[in-house]
């Protein structure tokens, strides 16, 4: 290979733009696999990030940016994997990119077409509790700022069609397969949610007022579904009590996943500052099984929240919520340091900080390349502490969630790491040419 | 450069009806029109269509305009594209200017027309003037040595030195130590595979001192750093024997000590308190010197012992401490199966998925845990036999137990060396809090540091297992790889200039610069490109005004002040402002 | 060989009957050496649970003396007396030992010779009749570790090890609510710190109601049941007990049923147009209806109409049961009490007797019955019997249309979760389709229902004290506040145990509470107008 | 005053956040009165005393300086530079007889577009309370002059 060296990142989350930013850097031709129209993954939706409360986009989109003005970076959108052959140095590789019904060349985001499209359907990307049109962008700040048109959804009435002027609407657009040559690939493929509905007693999906974490930063998030009012989601009221419980679902081995999450105590730290800094008057309580803020900077972030945001820790894991005629909901819990059984009531909102789960989607990327994935879907490497982005696969890395539970710094950490490895065994790959003649 | 006459060509766009819809178009093009150095102005449905664009580059040859301004939507996702319309036709990208009519007017004024066109108006009117004042400017290149430092011979350094040197890039690798491997060293088992540190630490010590890219310098100590990114001079210190030698990026590698608890439970009063690494030595004799020594019968391991602390330094969590007892508690359990192992904790930061597994296993291995709370912490007392009495509050069942233990261990947080704060000066790199190295931005800039080519891994950054310093070791190594593999680095167009007439060297930018782009030469500021990134705090901060901001100078600034607001368009372009004085002198 | 010498125990009121042997004494009257004496201030005092534990340790007859009707130095004493060894006949006839190796009384201060001549009377007869069947015990075979298994060992099977000490069992148990002292977790904890004692002496390890709502939400499903199932035991191997409720009548019933030699008189219920077979595809495991049905006559529940009900409506669907004669208790409650072993010997021989009928399906209308036949006879002996329980059997028959109603049943209804049927066997929907399916008939839920749902009180007959009244009170409470018309439930046990609550003094308003409480079968028979049950609820307000 | 008095504000935002935050507002379609005008600094650290006190020359009644968030700068500094020169500023503006309220310094992130708008328009009522700078007048004779 003569031309410059290139590699493939399945995945348009942090870690898979930081990867691409790093290797693009140096010279690389970088493609970015994202199945979502838009690059930015689970990081777009936070509200804010531990321990410095950044907010989170203002941080994330200049670098969204960089990735799609970068020369060497070429963005696969609303895209999948097909098929992988080859060895290291010299993979063939083919994408399904799905129809967005929308000319990229002509697009230009404008935005009016969703304004005049009649259909409503929840928005993905605020965990559903907002709306979207059929033909939308998932967040102001998408990358590529493209519309797509969600076909399932469509009611053909052709309203877009006549409403653009730039005249970029185009229904006969089919489906195509891109052909790659990538001297190696780079998985990060990040997390989903675990549902917890079927830890009947916490109520999700029954009682109103109990969300997900991840809900939960959409309903906060200024740039979310209600622009950042903190509301009860049963019936637009204030609250005055919020609680947020830890391992639901994590840490099990009936539900949901034998590990531990490693996020959650801090991100629920977080949203409890969150939650103070937009209503001082507002009680907050953290349902912990043991506090974990083991990373940089967490035990002081911790100690601020109990002691500066009057942030009330309980360790406990509650066992049962239960919903009061004001859809108000009461926690049954034993405070296990004082050994009191007590139930907290007139609690507004229940945050559940469920387990993060590695995707699904994983299963059929593993069969496609021929990666191991362990018993919980993590994609193995080839050693925990010395090769700890190496999968069994020369050539093919892993960084992030993906790999195993992390968090923000540590997963743009393993994709630089990731990026490095790629770097090295392509390096070497040439020199073994250049030694051959 | 020659200076020519501003000729500005203006496009105001439509963007469909988005601002078209709102905004009175011809009208703002006609007023335009009567502004000073509009040499043309036209409208257009949507300027970034690709006809859009090649109007720009049409009009730019037919009325050989040298400063472009469009008016349309945010720069921060259109700029890009202009400007690479005006460099298409010969005009230095600098000398565009993007009036935003629509983020900033049309969509947000949508119910009062009148009044949005009269502030598209402003706008425009502000970007022409700006525009008027903008001079060209070059991204210049500084060249890049492809040869790293990396200071610490642990397993980090190590890792990052085979992962850059493969690579093919030169490698001094310095260590203070006679040998190379640092706290690996020190440590008998490793978790969660249960390996022998010593075997691993062996095969990947070979590997660097076989490795022709790699220059290996053992009981070596950095003496001084100068320069900058690219261009680093080095002078090393081995047994007074100084050596100089120039890289082109550093990455700090120098790891971690854990913390001797002196004064606490004993440890410097009793011989059966040992701390987790004391224990490791122990183990790493084997069991057989082990039996010699004593078989244990009950043994209690305190966590958090100088950590989780009230106040910084050690305010911090050492990460490691939980999944180091929970090995050695097994160890100790696998070698003498009838002794009761105890671990006295706080919170098990058994994190992750393996971790939690042999979490798991030491309980199903029946070691016993045992948590106490920071208000509550368990006492040990000698008793007449040596050993020791550990009285702890089990805060989960509410009461007191008392443990005669024939071995305590307690352990300790991960701290810096005393020697961090010196290095840390030499290469103008802030240590944090926890006095671990502070790296640029703690979510997204992990491994880096604000000063452009250095960079930090390992437990130098913080307290963190072998398989998260390796991913650091491996992260710097892409980190650093980029300047290197380019031979250069792009520095930024937007940079301080500064006037040495003016300048007194009073330092203020100095402290103010967080990249450390200012550095005083003979008693003047100097600014290296390379670093600057172009906020222009020192400029604002500078008393005696002799720092300019590229493309963010006064004049431009002071133009927009100054055509904010006019009742009626101006017939004279705005005059340079006077910024000679300070107010107030 | 020598004659039979009957062993007889004596309970002699002090001022009457034991007078009278004391007259027997000075007038040197002599009588056979058989008797045993025992005094007692008044024959009142005697409760069935001593007569049959006489039984169980091997006596050949037991004798009751007191005042004559209206001598009673506590006036009404005799009269108790009499209804519960009326009472007791009942249950040793059901038992085949014999209503007639039971013997009451009146014998007043003066008549030492009435006594004397009762003796010799009572000897002689039971000479006749041959020793008490069940007197001699046989040796079986223990399986099970009755104690023997180290705490570390139970903790590891019941994977208690991987206690997280999270306290989300402690913040579900309904007993910890009331009664902080005791604690799930607390209890884990204890074994996990190895404290063996303070485990195995702790009042808490009886307290539990095994009601598995802790180990359903315990997110490392700590087999919570089952560990406290084993340190019982291991208790009891150490002569630790906890209070068992009714003196323990029924632990005497069942162990006497755990004799191999036992011969009950059992199916005495069956009504004459019930059609019944030797032989058979199904088997009906009634359980201890019969014997329940005795025992708690005096609180107004009618038991056997479950197995009546049952009964009938298996003929309906054109089923003829095989129902056992000498079917014995499935030993749920002994193996929740600590006496796996002769659990043990009632699970051997039941499975024996199963084996020997040849059906293919048992249906039982008891949910303890029902997970013992099913999970532990198979775990424990390796016994696989297709058990149905009768909500599951009658869905599948209603589902078949073998079953179908003419005409409504215009009621509102709500549905108790037995513990065993629900948590314990995941058997949720086969009640409620079998109560939608019945014409006219709505179900409401209570707040707290299915996998969530609040347990009766008691089980095992264990501790049925302060909390279980109040669990009993707040439960009924829930129900009423549905606006139903009918309690429904799945287990005897829950109707036992609602109604005794009922039957006490409230603490609340009657009509807080007052809920008619109905099983399921008789409910269908019911709509199916194969029986009339009296109005619970009538039957209290007119109290 | 008899017609309603139109303050005008003019405001200095960094590129990062508070400019992106403007943007926002835009996107999401977020009106608030067309009061104000915007300066695009790199940073608001850029933000120079003399900028401010220029506006206040040119007769402006209000002066809006935006930054990222406490932590959130881009140049890691300079937001909290800025902080201290505009409370240096608003004592000289005291001292010069101009109500330190017509300046205002706030923090606007990238996803606070809500926000932007909210600030422009307390601070267009804010001003409007004031009334014209004091300045004003004199720049319209000036202008005439010219």
């Amino acid at each position: 290979m003569n031309e410059k060296p290139s590699v493939l990142i399945i995945g348009g989350g942090i870690a898979g733009i930081q990867a691409s930013l790093d290797l693009a850097g140096r010279g690389f031709q970088v493609y970015v696999l994202e199945e979502t129209p838009t690059i930015g993954g689970r990081m777009a939706q936070l509200d804010k990030t531990f321990p410095t409360m950044d907010c989170s986009i203002c941080i994330l989109a200049p670098k969204m940016m960089e990735c799609y003005r970068h020369p060497n970076i070429k963005l696969l959108t609303y895209s999948e994997l097909k098929e992988v052959k080859g060895s290291v140095g010299n993979f063939q590789v083919k994408i399904l990119k799905k129809p967005r019904y929308i000319d990229e060349t002509k697009c230009t985001g404008c935005g009016v077409c969703a304004e005049h499209c009649p259909i409503e359907v929840p928005n993905e990307f605020d965990m559903n509790l907002g709306m979207r049109k059929a033909i939308y962008m998932p967040m102001p700040q998408a990358v590529p700022r493209l519309m797509t048109v969600d076909k399932e959804n469509c009611i053909d009435c052709k309203l877009c069609t006549k409403i653009c002027r730039a005249g970029a609407v185009d229904f006969t657009q089919q489906p195509q397969e891109v052909e790659l040559n990538v001297g190696a690939i780079i998985i990060a493929t990040g997390f989903d949610q675990y549902d917890p509905s079927e830890i009947v007693e916490y109520g999700y999906q029954k009682h109103r007022n109990v969300l997900t974490a991840l809900e939960f930063e959409r309903w906060v998030c200024a740039s979310g579904p209600v622009g950042g009012h903190l509301l009860r989601p049963a019936d637009g009221g204030i609250p005055k009590k919020i609680a947020f419980i830890q391992c639901v679902g994590s840490r099990s081995r009936k539900f949901g996943t034998p590990f531990c999450s490693s996020v959650c105590c801090m991100y629920a730290t977080k949203e409890a500052l969150i939650i103070r800094e937009h209503a001082p008057d507002v009680k907050v309580y953290i349902f912990y099984t043991e506090l974990r803020a083991f990373g940089k900077g967490f035990q002081e972030f911790v100690n601020r929240a109990r002691d500066e945001y009057g942030v009330k820790y309980i360790r406990s894991r509650p066992g049962e919520i239960r919903e009061e005629p004001t859809k108000s909901l009461s926690i049954w819990y034993d405070d296990t340091l004082t050994r009191e059984i007590k139930s907290l009531s007139d609690v507004d909102l229940v945050v559940l900080c469920p387990a993060l789960v590695p995707r699904p989607s994983n299963k059929k990327l593993a069969e496609i390349m021929g990666l191991e994935l362990d018993d919980c879907g993590f994609f193995k490497v080839v050693h925990p502490l010395f090769a700890p982005v190496d999968t069994s696969v020369h050539g093919v890395y892993v960084c992030g969630y993906c790999q195993s539970p992390k968090d923000i710094p540590d997963s743009v950490a393993q994709a630089s790491a990731a990026a490095a490895r790629a770097a090295e065994a392509l390096a070497m790959v040439k020199m073994q040419s250049l030694g051959g003649n | 450069m020659a200076e020519q006459e501003p000729r500005v060509g203006v496009f105001v766009c439509h963007c469909g009806i988005n601002i078209g819809g709102v905004v009175n178009i011809p009208q703002v093009v006609k007023y335009v029109k009567t502004l000073p150095n509009v040499a043309y102005a036209e409208d257009n449905i949507y300027t970034c269509s690709a006809e859009g664009i090649d109007k720009i580059k049409a009009a730019i040859k037919e009325h050989s305009l040298n400063r472009v301004v469009v008016a349309s939507c945010t720069p921060r996702t259109h700029e890009p594209l202009f400007r690479g319309a005006c460099v298409d036709a010969g005009v230095n990208p600098y000398l565009f200017e993007l009036a935003n009519i629509r983020e900033h007017c049309s969509w947000v004024h949508m119910r009062e027309p009148e009044k949005a066109t009269e502030k598209a108006k402003d706008i425009v009117r502000m970007a022409v003037a700006r525009a008027s004042f903008l001079k060209p400017q070059e991204e210049s290149e500084v060249p890049v040595d492809p040869t790293a430092l990396i200071i610490g011979g642990g397993i980090s350094g190590i890792t990052s030195s085979l992962c850059l040197a493969n690579q093919g890039f030169k490698v001094y690798l310095v260590e203070k130590e006679p040998e190379l491997g640092g706290m690996l060293r020190k440590i008998y088992r490793l978790y969660p595979t249960d390996e022998d540190a010593s075997k691993v630490l062996e095969a990947s010590i070979r590997a660097v001192r076989n490795h022709k890219n790699i220059n290996i310098l053992t009981s070596t100590n950095i003496k001084s750093v100068d320069g900058y990114i690219g261009n680093f001079e080095i002078t090393a210190l081995k047994d007074n024997g100084e050596s100089k030698f120039k890289v082109g990026t550093v990455i700090v590698a120098t790891g971690a000590v854990e913390f001797k608890p002196v004064g606490m439970y004993g440890y410097d009063k009793y011989d059966r308190v040992l701390t987790q690494v004391d224990l490791e030595k122990v183990l790493q004799s084997g069991k057989s010197d082990v039996d010699k020594f004593f078989k244990p019968q009950r043994v209690a391991m305190i966590q958090c012992v100088g950590a989780r602390e009230e106040k910084p330094p050690r305010a911090y969590c050492s990460r490691i401490c939980c999944m180091v007892a929970v090995k050695n508690a097994m160890l100790l359990k696998e070698w003498y199966p009838e002794s009761e192992v105890y671990i006295i904790y706080q919170d098990m930061q058994t994190y992750g998925k393996d971790y939690e597994e042999h979490h798991r296993k030491a309980r199903v291995a029946d070691i016993k845990f045992i948590n106490y709370t920071k208000e509550n912490p368990p006492q040990v007392v000698p008793l007449p036999d040596n050993r020791l009495r550990v009285t702890v509050y089990h805060a989960l069942l509410g009461e007191k137990r008392e443990l005669d233990c024939d071995l305590v261990v307690l352990s300790t947080p991960l701290v810096q060396h005393e020697s961090a704060r010196e290095l840390s000066k030499m290469l103008k790199v802030p240590l944090g809090q926890d006095e671990f190295f502070l790296e640029a931005h703690v979510k997204l800039r992990p491994v880096d540091f604000a000063t452009d080519g250095i960079y930090v891994c390992g437990t130098a950054h913080g307290p963190k297992d072998i398989g998260e310093s390796l991913s650091q070791a491996y992260a710097v190594s892409s980190r650093a790889a980029s300047p290197m593999a380019n031979r250069k680095v792009r520095t930024e167009a937007i940079t301080a200039v500064v006037d040495r007439d003016r300048c007194v060297g009073c330092r203020m930018c100095e402290r103010l610069c967080p990249f450390g782009a200012h550095r005083i030469e003979e008693g003047k500021s100097t600014v290296i490109d390379a670093l600057c990134k172009g906020c222009g705090v020192c400029a604002a901060a500078c008393l005696r005004r002799a720092i300019t901001m590229r493309h963010f100078t006064d004049d431009q600034i002071m133009a927009e002040v100054k055509t904010a607001f006019l009742t009626k368009a101006p017939t004279q372009p705005e005059a340079p402002t006077n910024v000679g004085g300070k107010i107030g002198e | 060989m020598p004659e039979f010498e009957p062993k007889i125990v004596g309970f002699l009121c002090n001022w009457c009957g034991y007078a009278g042997a004391d007259l027997a004494g000075t007038s040197r009257l002599s009588y056979p050496t058989n008797i045993r004496i025992i005094r007692v201030m008044c024959s009142g005092r005697v409760e069935p649970a001593f007569i049959l534990n006489a039984f169980e340790n091997g006596a050949d007859g037991v004798l009751v003396a007191g005042c004559h009707p209206g001598d009673c130095h506590y006036r009404s004493g005799n009269q108790h007396a009499e209804k519960r060894i009326e009472k007791t006949k009942r249950l040793l006839d059901l038992l085949g030992i014999g209503s007639d190796r039971l013997r009451l009384e009146w014998i007043s201060a003066a008549e030492g010779e009435k006594f004397a001549s009762v003796i010799k009377d009572f000897t002689e007869k039971l000479r006749g009749k041959g020793p008490n069947p069940l007197g001699r015990e046989l040796e079986a075979t223990p399986v099970l570790h009755n104690g023997t298994e180290s705490i570390y060992d139970i903790l590891k099977r019941t994977k208690a090890l991987y206690c997280q000490e999270c306290g989300k069992c402690s913040s579900s148990c309904p007993i910890t609510r009331l009664d902080p002292l005791y604690s799930p977790r607390l209890a884990v904890e204890k074994a996990l710190m190895g404290l063996q004692d303070a485990v195995l002496t702790d009042k808490g390890l009886w307290s539990c109601l095994t009601c598995y709502l802790c180990r359903q939400r315990c997110p490392l499903d700590i087999e919570y049941d089952e560990l406290i199932r084993t340190c019982r035991a291991k208790a009891s191997a150490k002569g630790i007990s906890g209070n068992c409720a009714h003196e323990g009548v029924l632990f005497s019933l069942s162990r006497l049923m755990a004799n191999p030699e036992t011969r009950q008189n059992r199916l005495g219920w069956i009504p004459q147009e019930a059609e019944i077979a030797k032989t058979g595809d199904v088997l009906y495991f009634a359980g201890c209806l019969p014997y329940f049905n005795v025992v708690f006559d005096d609180i107004g529940v009618k038991n056997i109409e479950i197995a009546q009900s049952m009964l009938k409506i298996l003929n309906v669907a054109g089923i003829k049961p095989v129902l056992m004669e000498n079917e014995r208790c499935c030993g749920h409650d002994l193996s929740f009490a600590g006496d796996l072993e002769s659990f043990e010997k009632l699970a051997k021989m039941n499975i024996a007797e199963i084996k020997k009928s040849g059906v293919s399906t048992v249906v039982t209308t008891c949910p303890e019955c029902y997970r013992t036949l099913k999970v532990d006879y198979a775990e424990l002996f390796g016994a696989k019997l297709e058990v149905l329980h009768a909500s599951e059997f009658l869905s599948n028959l209603i589902g078949d249309g073998k079953i179908k109603f003419n005409g409504k049943l215009a009621k509102k209804v709500s549905y108790q979760d037995p513990c065993r049927l629900g948590r314990h066997m995941g058997v949720y929907d086969a009640p409620r389709k079998v109560i939608t399916s019945i014409p006219g008939v709505e179900l409401v839920e209570m707040t707290r229902n299915r996998e969530g749902a609040l347990c009766c009180g008691v089980s095992a007959w264990m501790g049925c004290g302060r909390h279980s009244k109040q669990m009993q009170i707040e439960r009924l409470a829930e129900a009423q506040a549905t606006t139903a018309d009918l309690l429904v439930t799945a287990c005897p046990k829950c109707q036992i145990h609602f109604n005794c609550a009922l039957c006490e003094k409230l603490p609340v308003k009657k009509e807080e509470v007052a809920i008619e409480i109905c099983d399921l079968s008789v409910l269908v028979a019911r709509a199916l107008n194969l029986t009339q049950t009296p109005n619970m609820v009538e039957r209290i307000k007119n109290e | 005053m008899t017609e309603q008095f139109e303050p005008r504000i003019l405001g200095f935002l960094c590129n990062w956040c508070s400019y992106a935050g403007a943007d926002l507002a835009g996107v999401s379609r977020i009106s608030y009165p067309t009061n104000i005008r915007i300066i695009r600094t790199m940073c608001s650290g850029r933000v120079d005393p003399l900028h401010v006190l220029e506006a206040f020359r040119q007769g402006v009644d209000g002066v809006l300086v935006t930054g990222c968030h406490p932590g959130d700068c881009h140049y890691i500094t300079g937001n909290y530079a800025c902080e201290k020169r505009v409370n240096f500023l608003k004592d000289v503006l005291a001292q010069v007889g101009i109500d330190p309220r017509r300046l205002r310094l706030e923090w606007v992130s990238a996803s606070e577009g809500g926000k932007f708008a909210k600030v422009v328009k307390e601070m267009i009522e804010e001003v409007r309370k004031l009334g014209p700078s004091p300045l004003r007048k004199e720049r319209q004779e000036e202008t005439v002059a010219t």
